[in-house]
Protein backbone atom coordinates (compact mmCIF):
# COMPACT_ATOMS: atom_id res chain seq x y z
CA UNK A 1 0.00 0.00 0.00
CA UNK A 2 1.34 3.44 -1.04
CA UNK A 3 -0.27 6.86 -0.12
CA UNK A 4 -0.54 9.37 -2.97
CA UNK A 5 -1.44 12.95 -1.79
CA UNK A 6 -2.09 15.96 -4.06
CA UNK A 7 -0.45 19.24 -2.29
CA UNK A 8 -1.12 22.85 -2.63
CA UNK A 9 -4.40 23.79 -5.09
CA UNK A 10 -5.65 20.30 -5.99
CA UNK A 11 -8.35 19.60 -4.24
CA UNK A 12 -8.68 16.16 -3.34
CA UNK A 13 -7.73 13.85 -0.55
CA UNK A 14 -5.02 11.53 -0.25
CA UNK A 15 -5.69 7.89 -1.83
CA UNK A 16 -4.13 4.73 -0.50
CA UNK A 17 -3.14 2.25 -3.27
CA UNK A 18 -1.91 -1.09 -4.03
CA UNK A 19 0.70 -0.16 -7.15
CA UNK A 20 4.35 -1.25 -7.51
CA UNK A 21 5.42 1.67 -9.62
CA UNK A 22 4.52 4.95 -11.27
CA UNK A 23 3.79 3.90 -14.32
CA UNK A 24 0.32 2.57 -12.80
CA UNK A 25 0.03 4.99 -10.94
CA UNK A 26 -0.01 7.26 -14.39
CA UNK A 27 -2.35 5.06 -15.97
CA UNK A 28 -5.01 5.04 -12.55
CA UNK A 29 -4.50 8.87 -12.11
CA UNK A 30 -5.46 9.49 -15.97
CA UNK A 31 -8.90 7.85 -15.72
CA UNK A 32 -10.05 10.85 -13.84
CA UNK A 33 -10.96 13.54 -15.74
CA UNK A 34 -10.73 16.03 -13.25
CA UNK A 35 -7.25 15.77 -12.25
CA UNK A 36 -6.03 15.41 -16.68
CA UNK A 37 -5.19 19.38 -16.43
CA UNK A 38 -2.46 19.10 -12.99
CA UNK A 39 -1.17 15.51 -14.38
CA UNK A 40 -0.02 17.73 -17.40
CA UNK A 41 2.17 20.28 -15.08
CA UNK A 42 2.58 18.20 -11.75
CA UNK A 43 5.91 17.22 -10.47
CA UNK A 44 5.64 14.47 -8.61
CA UNK A 45 7.99 13.13 -5.33
CA UNK A 46 8.05 9.78 -3.70
CA UNK A 47 8.96 10.31 0.30
CA UNK A 48 9.77 13.95 -0.59
CA UNK A 49 12.25 13.38 -3.58
CA UNK A 50 11.40 14.92 -6.83
CA UNK A 51 11.53 11.49 -9.11
CA UNK A 52 11.99 12.22 -13.08
CA UNK A 53 10.87 8.06 -14.36
CA UNK A 54 8.12 6.20 -14.58
CA UNK A 55 10.18 3.17 -13.65
CA UNK A 56 11.01 4.45 -9.95
CA UNK A 57 10.10 1.52 -8.00
CA UNK A 58 7.21 1.79 -5.32
CA UNK A 59 7.47 0.46 -1.73
CA UNK A 60 5.30 -0.56 0.77
CA UNK A 61 4.54 2.52 3.15
CA UNK A 62 5.47 4.83 0.40
CA UNK A 63 4.11 8.25 -0.34
CA UNK A 64 4.05 10.03 -3.34
CA UNK A 65 3.29 13.86 -4.06
CA UNK A 66 1.84 15.56 -6.59
CA UNK A 67 3.19 19.70 -6.91
CA UNK A 68 1.41 21.31 -9.04
CA UNK A 69 2.98 25.19 -10.47
CA UNK A 70 4.95 26.87 -7.82
CA UNK A 71 4.75 30.63 -7.07
CA UNK A 72 7.15 31.29 -3.43
CA UNK A 73 7.64 34.82 -2.77
CA UNK B 1 18.52 28.89 8.76
CA UNK B 2 14.96 28.52 6.98
CA UNK B 3 12.04 30.05 9.08
CA UNK B 4 8.37 29.68 8.32
CA UNK B 5 5.67 32.23 9.62
CA UNK B 6 2.12 32.49 10.13
CA UNK B 7 1.15 35.42 7.74
CA UNK B 8 3.44 38.57 6.88
CA UNK B 9 6.76 39.02 7.97
CA UNK B 10 8.69 41.52 10.43
CA UNK B 11 11.22 42.47 7.74
CA UNK B 12 12.68 44.47 10.05
CA UNK B 13 13.42 42.36 13.05
CA UNK B 14 14.52 39.55 10.79
CA UNK B 15 17.59 41.47 8.77
CA UNK B 16 18.52 42.80 12.03
CA UNK B 17 18.46 38.81 13.67
CA UNK B 18 20.27 37.99 10.74
CA UNK B 19 22.83 40.64 10.94
CA UNK B 20 23.54 40.41 14.45
CA UNK B 21 23.50 36.43 13.97
CA UNK B 22 26.59 36.65 12.14
CA UNK B 23 28.43 39.81 13.23
CA UNK B 24 31.41 37.93 14.35
CA UNK B 25 31.77 35.32 11.28
CA UNK B 26 33.61 37.81 9.48
CA UNK B 27 31.63 37.70 6.22
CA UNK B 28 32.23 40.75 4.17
CA UNK B 29 28.88 40.77 2.28
CA UNK B 30 25.44 40.16 3.40
CA UNK B 31 22.45 40.81 0.52
CA UNK B 32 18.97 39.93 1.48
CA UNK B 33 16.43 40.41 -0.91
CA UNK B 34 12.91 40.88 0.55
CA UNK B 35 9.57 40.46 -1.58
CA UNK B 36 6.49 42.65 -0.52
CA UNK B 37 3.19 42.00 -1.85
CA UNK B 38 2.07 44.28 -4.67
CA UNK B 39 -1.11 46.10 -5.23
CA UNK B 40 -2.07 45.27 -8.69
CA UNK B 41 -5.22 43.60 -10.28
CA UNK B 42 -7.61 44.75 -7.52
CA UNK B 43 -6.03 41.91 -4.83
CA UNK B 44 -6.34 42.30 -1.72
CA UNK B 45 -3.74 40.48 -0.63
CA UNK B 46 -1.72 36.82 -1.60
CA UNK B 47 -2.16 33.48 0.60
CA UNK B 48 0.50 30.86 0.42
CA UNK B 49 0.37 26.85 1.06
CA UNK B 50 3.75 25.95 2.11
CA UNK B 51 4.91 21.68 1.50
CA UNK B 52 7.30 21.92 4.04
CA UNK B 53 9.41 18.31 3.85
CA UNK B 54 10.26 19.13 0.39
CA UNK B 55 11.19 23.13 1.18
CA UNK B 56 13.39 21.56 3.84
CA UNK B 57 15.02 19.20 0.95
CA UNK B 58 15.63 22.33 -1.54
CA UNK B 59 16.73 24.76 1.25
CA UNK B 60 19.52 22.00 2.63
CA UNK B 61 20.46 21.46 -1.05
CA UNK B 62 21.32 25.25 -1.37
CA UNK B 63 22.73 25.04 1.96
CA UNK B 64 25.45 22.39 1.20
CA UNK B 65 25.69 24.83 -2.33
CA UNK B 66 26.58 27.85 -0.44
CA UNK B 67 28.72 26.20 1.67
CA UNK B 68 31.11 25.19 -1.22
CA UNK B 69 31.55 28.62 -2.20
CA UNK B 70 32.25 29.67 1.63
CA UNK B 71 28.90 31.37 1.71
CA UNK B 72 25.74 30.87 3.89
CA UNK B 73 21.94 31.79 3.04
CA UNK B 74 19.11 32.05 5.30
CA UNK B 75 15.39 31.95 4.28
CA UNK B 76 12.23 33.64 6.03
CA UNK B 77 8.42 32.68 4.21
CA UNK B 78 5.08 33.87 5.35
CA UNK B 79 2.26 31.04 5.38
CA UNK B 80 -1.46 31.88 5.22
CA UNK B 81 -2.29 35.22 4.43
CA UNK B 82 -0.11 38.26 3.37
CA UNK B 83 -1.72 41.46 3.03
CA UNK B 84 -1.09 44.89 0.34
CA UNK B 85 2.32 46.21 1.25
CA UNK B 86 3.42 43.26 3.86
CA UNK B 87 5.92 41.15 3.25
CA UNK B 88 5.77 37.77 2.27
CA UNK B 89 9.50 36.47 1.92
CA UNK B 90 12.94 37.30 2.75
CA UNK B 91 15.82 35.14 1.62
CA UNK B 92 19.51 36.21 1.81
CA UNK B 93 22.87 35.33 1.15
CA UNK B 94 26.22 35.81 3.55
CA UNK B 95 29.72 35.77 2.08
CA UNK B 96 33.01 36.69 2.89
CA UNK B 97 33.60 38.61 -0.72
CA UNK B 98 30.54 40.35 -3.10
CA UNK B 99 30.93 38.55 -5.91
CA UNK B 100 29.93 35.24 -4.59
CA UNK B 101 27.56 37.04 -2.47
CA UNK B 102 25.56 38.50 -5.22
CA UNK B 103 25.97 35.52 -7.78
CA UNK B 104 24.43 33.43 -5.15
CA UNK B 105 21.45 35.78 -4.39
CA UNK B 106 20.31 36.09 -7.76
CA UNK B 107 20.59 31.76 -7.87
CA UNK B 108 18.94 31.19 -5.05
CA UNK B 109 15.97 33.38 -5.48
CA UNK B 110 15.45 32.52 -9.22
CA UNK B 111 15.65 28.86 -8.30
CA UNK B 112 13.42 29.71 -5.34
CA UNK B 113 10.86 30.95 -7.73
CA UNK B 114 11.13 27.78 -9.84
CA UNK B 115 11.35 24.98 -7.54
CA UNK B 116 10.19 25.97 -3.97
CA UNK B 117 7.12 24.08 -3.15
CA UNK B 118 5.16 26.95 -2.43
CA UNK B 119 1.94 28.03 -3.79
CA UNK B 120 0.57 31.31 -4.17
CA UNK B 121 -3.08 32.47 -4.23
CA UNK B 122 -5.10 36.07 -5.04
CA UNK B 123 -7.19 37.42 -2.34
CA UNK B 124 -10.06 38.78 -4.11
CA UNK B 125 -13.14 39.38 -2.77
CA UNK B 126 -12.66 37.38 -0.17
CA UNK B 127 -11.55 34.31 -1.46
CA UNK B 128 -8.37 32.48 -2.56
CA UNK B 129 -7.80 31.99 -5.78
CA UNK B 130 -4.63 29.89 -7.24
CA UNK B 131 -2.58 32.22 -8.97
CA UNK B 132 -1.83 29.23 -11.78
CA UNK B 133 -0.49 32.21 -14.82
CA UNK B 134 2.08 33.24 -12.53
CA UNK B 135 3.41 30.02 -11.48
CA UNK B 136 6.04 27.65 -12.96
CA UNK B 137 5.84 23.98 -13.28
CA UNK B 138 8.36 22.50 -11.67
CA UNK B 139 11.38 20.81 -13.67
CA UNK B 140 10.40 17.09 -15.10
CA UNK B 141 6.83 18.06 -14.30
CA UNK B 142 3.86 16.24 -16.75
CA UNK B 143 5.30 12.52 -15.69
CA UNK B 144 2.33 11.28 -14.85
CA UNK B 145 0.51 12.09 -18.14
CA UNK B 146 2.49 10.41 -19.94
CA UNK B 147 2.49 6.55 -18.61
CA UNK B 148 3.45 3.77 -20.90
CA UNK B 149 0.92 1.39 -22.17
CA UNK B 150 0.35 -1.70 -18.88
CA UNK C 1 19.09 59.30 -1.11
CA UNK C 2 22.37 59.28 -0.22
CA UNK C 3 23.73 59.01 3.33
CA UNK C 4 27.49 60.10 4.67
CA UNK C 5 28.20 59.00 8.73
CA UNK C 6 30.90 59.51 10.77
CA UNK C 7 32.08 55.97 11.87
CA UNK C 8 30.23 52.54 11.36
CA UNK C 9 26.78 52.45 9.94
CA UNK C 10 24.10 51.14 12.39
CA UNK C 11 23.03 48.43 10.26
CA UNK C 12 19.51 47.53 11.15
CA UNK C 13 18.34 51.44 11.62
CA UNK C 14 19.21 52.08 8.01
CA UNK C 15 17.94 48.90 6.08
CA UNK C 16 14.13 49.78 8.64
CA UNK C 17 14.44 53.21 7.64
CA UNK C 18 14.69 52.39 4.13
CA UNK C 19 12.06 49.70 4.44
CA UNK C 20 9.63 51.95 6.04
CA UNK C 21 10.25 55.17 4.15
CA UNK C 22 9.12 52.94 0.64
CA UNK C 23 6.68 50.70 2.23
CA UNK C 24 4.04 52.17 0.46
CA UNK C 25 5.31 53.05 -2.95
CA UNK C 26 4.04 49.85 -4.11
CA UNK C 27 8.07 47.94 -4.85
CA UNK C 28 7.97 44.19 -4.74
CA UNK C 29 11.23 43.70 -4.47
CA UNK C 30 13.91 45.29 -1.77
CA UNK C 31 17.66 44.62 -2.12
CA UNK C 32 20.18 45.87 0.73
CA UNK C 33 23.83 45.02 0.32
CA UNK C 34 25.54 45.11 3.13
CA UNK C 35 29.36 45.83 3.53
CA UNK C 36 31.42 45.18 6.73
CA UNK C 37 34.88 45.22 7.77
CA UNK C 38 36.34 41.85 7.89
CA UNK C 39 39.13 40.74 9.43
CA UNK C 40 42.44 39.88 7.61
CA UNK C 41 45.70 40.76 7.18
CA UNK C 42 45.90 41.76 11.01
CA UNK C 43 44.36 44.96 10.23
CA UNK C 44 42.55 46.64 13.32
CA UNK C 45 39.87 47.98 10.59
CA UNK C 46 39.44 50.46 7.76
CA UNK C 47 39.40 54.24 7.42
CA UNK C 48 37.76 56.32 4.65
CA UNK C 49 37.85 59.34 2.82
CA UNK C 50 35.02 60.57 0.46
CA UNK C 51 34.86 63.34 -2.09
CA UNK C 52 31.66 64.26 -1.96
CA UNK C 53 30.66 66.74 -4.84
CA UNK C 54 31.80 64.21 -7.56
CA UNK C 55 30.04 61.18 -5.52
CA UNK C 56 26.90 63.54 -5.09
CA UNK C 57 27.21 63.81 -9.16
CA UNK C 58 27.96 59.80 -9.64
CA UNK C 59 24.86 58.94 -7.26
CA UNK C 60 22.17 61.31 -9.00
CA UNK C 61 23.58 59.54 -12.40
CA UNK C 62 22.71 56.07 -11.10
CA UNK C 63 18.70 57.61 -9.79
CA UNK C 64 18.51 58.40 -13.23
CA UNK C 65 19.55 55.08 -14.48
CA UNK C 66 17.88 53.20 -12.00
CA UNK C 67 14.62 55.65 -12.37
CA UNK C 68 14.50 54.58 -16.23
CA UNK C 69 13.71 51.25 -15.08
CA UNK C 70 11.20 51.72 -12.71
CA UNK C 71 13.33 51.68 -9.73
CA UNK C 72 14.98 53.58 -6.89
CA UNK C 73 18.86 53.56 -5.46
CA UNK C 74 19.47 54.56 -2.27
CA UNK C 75 23.08 54.58 -0.71
CA UNK C 76 24.97 54.79 3.02
CA UNK C 77 28.77 54.85 3.52
CA UNK C 78 30.91 55.53 6.21
CA UNK C 79 33.69 58.27 6.71
CA UNK C 80 36.89 57.95 9.26
CA UNK C 81 37.57 55.08 10.72
CA UNK C 82 35.51 51.23 10.75
CA UNK C 83 36.72 48.88 12.93
CA UNK C 84 36.31 45.02 12.30
CA UNK C 85 33.07 43.59 11.97
CA UNK C 86 31.55 46.89 11.77
CA UNK C 87 29.85 47.59 8.62
CA UNK C 88 30.52 51.03 5.98
CA UNK C 89 28.75 50.72 2.98
CA UNK C 90 24.77 50.13 2.43
CA UNK C 91 23.38 50.25 -0.95
CA UNK C 92 20.11 49.54 -2.10
CA UNK C 93 17.63 48.69 -5.17
CA UNK C 94 13.71 49.13 -4.65
CA UNK C 95 11.74 48.00 -8.27
CA UNK C 96 8.57 46.56 -9.07
CA UNK C 97 10.31 42.96 -9.83
CA UNK C 98 12.82 41.10 -8.48
CA UNK C 99 15.08 40.45 -12.56
CA UNK C 100 15.24 44.48 -12.42
CA UNK C 101 16.37 44.35 -9.00
CA UNK C 102 18.78 41.61 -8.91
CA UNK C 103 20.30 42.90 -12.33
CA UNK C 104 20.33 46.61 -10.61
CA UNK C 105 22.21 45.65 -7.49
CA UNK C 106 24.91 43.84 -8.99
CA UNK C 107 25.37 46.67 -11.73
CA UNK C 108 24.88 49.08 -9.23
CA UNK C 109 27.61 47.73 -6.26
CA UNK C 110 30.36 46.76 -9.31
CA UNK C 111 30.13 50.72 -10.07
CA UNK C 112 30.54 51.90 -7.08
CA UNK C 113 33.52 49.58 -6.41
CA UNK C 114 35.09 51.01 -9.66
CA UNK C 115 34.04 54.72 -10.05
CA UNK C 116 33.27 55.79 -6.34
CA UNK C 117 35.54 58.56 -5.03
CA UNK C 118 36.27 56.88 -1.73
CA UNK C 119 39.58 56.04 -0.72
CA UNK C 120 40.20 53.05 1.92
CA UNK C 121 43.01 53.03 4.23
CA UNK C 122 44.00 49.97 6.46
CA UNK C 123 44.52 50.99 9.98
CA UNK C 124 47.75 49.34 11.38
CA UNK C 125 49.33 49.84 14.75
CA UNK C 126 47.66 52.93 14.85
CA UNK C 127 48.18 54.18 11.67
CA UNK C 128 46.34 54.31 8.45
CA UNK C 129 47.89 52.70 4.62
CA UNK C 130 45.98 53.87 1.77
CA UNK C 131 45.26 50.34 0.60
CA UNK C 132 46.55 51.00 -2.97
CA UNK C 133 46.65 46.85 -4.33
CA UNK C 134 42.90 46.54 -3.57
CA UNK C 135 42.04 49.97 -5.54
CA UNK C 136 40.65 50.71 -8.82
CA UNK C 137 41.81 53.16 -11.20
CA UNK C 138 38.58 55.07 -12.35
CA UNK C 139 38.09 54.85 -16.22
CA UNK C 140 40.05 57.66 -17.88
CA UNK C 141 42.80 57.55 -15.59
CA UNK C 142 46.76 58.70 -16.52
CA UNK C 143 45.58 61.60 -18.89
CA UNK C 144 48.10 63.61 -17.12
CA UNK C 145 51.13 61.40 -17.57
CA UNK C 146 50.45 61.61 -21.38
CA UNK C 147 50.81 65.29 -22.52
CA UNK C 148 51.48 66.27 -26.14
CA UNK C 149 54.54 68.23 -26.22
CA UNK C 150 53.88 71.34 -25.86
CA UNK D 1 43.50 81.24 -12.78
CA UNK D 2 42.84 77.39 -11.92
CA UNK D 3 42.76 75.73 -8.80
CA UNK D 4 44.20 72.01 -8.99
CA UNK D 5 43.31 69.69 -5.71
CA UNK D 6 44.88 66.41 -5.01
CA UNK D 7 42.32 64.18 -3.46
CA UNK D 8 42.24 61.24 -1.07
CA UNK D 9 46.24 59.33 -0.26
CA UNK D 10 47.89 62.42 -2.37
CA UNK D 11 49.63 64.07 0.37
CA UNK D 12 49.69 67.59 -1.60
CA UNK D 13 48.40 70.92 -0.82
CA UNK D 14 46.14 72.54 -3.56
CA UNK D 15 48.04 74.76 -5.95
CA UNK D 16 46.71 77.49 -8.31
CA UNK D 17 47.77 78.05 -11.54
CA UNK D 18 47.41 80.47 -14.56
CA UNK D 19 46.89 77.62 -17.30
CA UNK D 20 44.54 77.29 -20.56
CA UNK D 21 44.15 73.75 -20.60
CA UNK D 22 44.75 70.61 -19.51
CA UNK D 23 47.68 69.51 -21.23
CA UNK D 24 49.66 72.46 -20.00
CA UNK D 25 48.71 71.30 -16.28
CA UNK D 26 50.29 67.94 -17.35
CA UNK D 27 53.66 69.09 -18.40
CA UNK D 28 53.62 70.79 -14.88
CA UNK D 29 52.50 68.20 -13.03
CA UNK D 30 55.24 65.69 -15.02
CA UNK D 31 58.05 68.02 -13.30
CA UNK D 32 57.30 66.89 -9.92
CA UNK D 33 58.76 63.74 -9.45
CA UNK D 34 56.99 62.88 -6.20
CA UNK D 35 53.93 62.37 -8.86
CA UNK D 36 54.77 60.58 -11.09
CA UNK D 37 53.14 57.40 -10.11
CA UNK D 38 49.73 59.42 -8.78
CA UNK D 39 49.75 60.93 -12.67
CA UNK D 40 49.68 57.16 -14.21
CA UNK D 41 46.29 56.39 -12.19
CA UNK D 42 44.79 58.89 -11.57
CA UNK D 43 41.52 60.35 -12.92
CA UNK D 44 41.23 64.20 -13.39
CA UNK D 45 37.39 66.34 -13.09
CA UNK D 46 37.23 69.55 -13.96
CA UNK D 47 34.76 71.23 -11.88
CA UNK D 48 33.76 67.63 -10.60
CA UNK D 49 33.34 66.53 -13.74
CA UNK D 50 35.46 63.34 -15.20
CA UNK D 51 37.37 64.40 -17.96
CA UNK D 52 39.21 62.41 -21.13
CA UNK D 53 40.63 64.64 -22.90
CA UNK D 54 44.11 66.91 -22.66
CA UNK D 55 42.43 69.83 -24.68
CA UNK D 56 39.95 70.30 -22.62
CA UNK D 57 39.86 74.10 -22.10
CA UNK D 58 40.29 75.60 -18.67
CA UNK D 59 38.28 79.03 -17.55
CA UNK D 60 39.15 81.22 -14.78
CA UNK D 61 37.77 79.67 -11.63
CA UNK D 62 37.73 76.24 -12.54
CA UNK D 63 38.34 73.70 -10.10
CA UNK D 64 40.77 70.51 -11.18
CA UNK D 65 40.59 67.64 -9.25
CA UNK D 66 43.13 64.32 -9.34
CA UNK D 67 41.36 61.00 -8.53
CA UNK D 68 43.52 58.68 -7.58
CA UNK D 69 42.39 54.88 -7.65
CA UNK D 70 39.27 54.58 -5.48
CA UNK D 71 37.97 51.31 -3.37
CA UNK D 72 34.49 52.25 -1.68
CA UNK D 73 32.51 49.70 0.27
Amino acid sequence: MVTVEFLGPINKPAMELEIDNLNELAHILQEDKELSDWLQNCAVAVNNNLVNSLETPLNAGDKISLLPPVCGG
Amino acid sequence: MLSIYNGPLDVPTILATWYKEEAQSNYGAYIPFIGTVRSEDNIEGLSFDIYEPILEKWFQEWEAKAKERGAIVKMAHSLGDVLLHESSYIAAVFSPKRRVALELIDEFVEDFKASAPIWKYDLKEGKRIYALDRSTAIQGSGLLAKGDAL
